[in-house]
């Protein structure tokens, strides 16, 4: 992995106004994690903007079912958490 | 007429969704007329195959399918949520009604509770 | 593989168990920083956090026991939990000294949590380096 | 003034105190319709709201002490205040026989309240003519 | 008062998402009663859509500062609230 | 620099807004840098003649109006959603900056904490 300006880390379902807020403010060099009930991002198809660098937490992703439509993220289990939190200059927990 | 339990809120990451279902079995346990409405992102409790042993919680999905079994007496999800999802008919358990209007169904209802 | 560079994290919870997922992600994040050679300085309970320091949780037996695992995992790796006193006292968690002093008919908080203030957030903030925040989801 | 129409009352509490208004309005809610005639049969605490049950909190003395109030309304007005059993005992909020049956170091459920299941809010549901939900605000 | 098909009862703030499905549900011959972080939804002009007749709990619109934007709804105390329950056929706590 | 606590969340409905001024105020009280951005439903704690008697909670307008002599460098507000409030410096405590770009403002901080 390379360095990271801003890990963004956010937990909050689609419907959440901190999403959306989370969406608005990443930047080119910043990398989105999605954990929790954030992952439901991803069976949205729309919410997400190209261009970006998205992770997804596995057990998050497996316990949604939504397995098979996380094309635009690359799934992650807690050992790569923690190195995306080590790689980044700063991490935003949304 | 009978109750209708409104879950508006997606599974696993807040526990108000698990104890509305708790909520309606209890009502069909005691013979009751009690629905269930999934809508917002509360549609996701319906997705199937959730693996939930990563995240250290027992899936619902069981409970959910056997729900009509145990009385309760419809399952009901707002078609826009579930589209907004990606929820049709096949990723979804068995026995789900789609709703095109859920200000309808919550009409049809003498009681309304929401999942907290 | 690149050099490695180890980090000491203070871990702040905010959500409460068995109403977020809060206590559960950040365990397996910290049994993994853990497992990768790093070090968690402190966990700080805050807000509705400090349910999760409860010694009066007894989920079904067939669910997971956040508050038990949590204890364990921190006595294990001798690692200072730590419920801010003011969030505590309001929602009902308290030590033998705050039973004493407000004379409540208990005492509730579970080894090795601790009661103590906002200082030690504060201190966490200076001192490791990295700060990181698990949330109720709602 | 219509003809008077006298209900009787089951108010249900999911919001805690403290982190949600939702045991303030209740009460405000329920001493109004005291006053003006009606009946409140029972306060069922569900999820979140049981906290309210708890007999350990101790807000700073310049707050209101919403469990202290909620107990001495209940009291005062002999109501029944239930707090669900399963949302409780995952929670840390247990009575005497659940503390022997969990083999737990303490009890801290709050005179008049006590412990039961969701047959108590069924009954409610069935019998009182309103039945009204406060909920927290997140 | 006269009667109430149904009282909607909101205690959400605006960005919530149960707040505008709470607005899309409301039908003539329905009241809404604003409490709680709801009370500003009147302070945001724009969210309410005209014709429905709309109370807000005075303490909550008191507590928020905002009584001076309260055109679109009828001030009530908590005797009123509780009136406003006796006189509607159902009652939903959103 | 410095620490930034976000408050997005509603005055007196829920906690977290009133315990991320707590987490402030004792950063400022150690001589940490700090500084507060309200935002959303935020921004409704900058509100002028808040009179919380009757809600049974203690008004924040006080501590906030203070907070800067207390030590925070500085009380931004979001000025997207203080134009959706209502909110105008006439109307709003004294001391607030409006930030065009809250992103910006989060950028400029090096470490970000929300309320809850």
């Amino acid at each position: 992995m390379t360095e990271i300006d801003t890990l963004h880390i956010l937990n909050k379902a689609p419907e959440h106004p901190r999403s959306a807020e989370c969406l608005r403010a990443i930047e080119p060099g910043d990398v989105l994690l999605l954990i929790e009930s954030a992952v439901l991002t991803l069976a949205t198809c729309s919410d997400l903007q190209a261009g970006i660098t998205i992770y997804a937490l596995a057990p998050d992703v497996l316990a949604r079912g939504i397995a098979h439509s996380t094309a635009e993220a690359s799934l992650v289990d807690f050992a790569a958490m923690v190195e995306l939190t080590v790689q980044a200059q700063k991490v935003i927990s949304w | 007429m009978g109750t209708l339990m409104v879950i508006d809120q997606p599974p696993y990451g807040t526990w108000a969704g698990r104890e509305a279902l708790d909520m309606a079995f209890s009502l069909a346990a005691f013979d009751q007329p009690v629905a269930l409405l999934f809508t917002g992102a509360g549609v996701n409790w319906l997705r199937k195959s959730q693996e939930t042993t990563g995240i250290g919680q027992k899936s619902v999905e069981k409970n959910l399918s056997a729900a009509l079994i145990f009385g309760v007496e419809a399952l009901y999800a707002d078609a826009t949520a579930c589209a907004r999802y990606g929820l049709v008919p096949d990723n979804m358990v068995t026995g789900v009604a789609m709703a095109e209007n859920s200000a309808e169904v919550i009409r049809q209802h003498s009681h309304i509770a929401f999942a907290g | 593989m690149a050099t490695i560079s180890l980090q000491n994290y203070t871990l702040v919870i905010t959500g409460a168990p068995y109403s977020s997922q809060a206590p559960q992600t950040a365990l397996s994040f910290a049994k993994a920083a853990i497992a990768a050679g790093h070090t968690v300085d402190r966990v700080f309970l805050y807000g509705e956090g400090v349910h999760l320091a409860s010694s009066l949780s007894a989920p079904p037996s067939d669910e997971h026991h956040w508050a038990d695992q949590w204890s364990r995992f921190l006595s294990d790796n001798a690692i200072s939990g730590v419920a801010c006193i003011a969030s505590a006292l309001r929602r009902g968690l308290v030590n033998d000294s705050e039973q004493k002093r407000y004379e409540l008919p208990a005492n509730n908080i579970r080894e090795p949590f601790i009661i103590a203030g906002l200082g030690e957030w504060v201190e966490g903030s200076m001192t490791s380096s990295r700060v990181l925040y698990f949330h109720g989801g709602d």
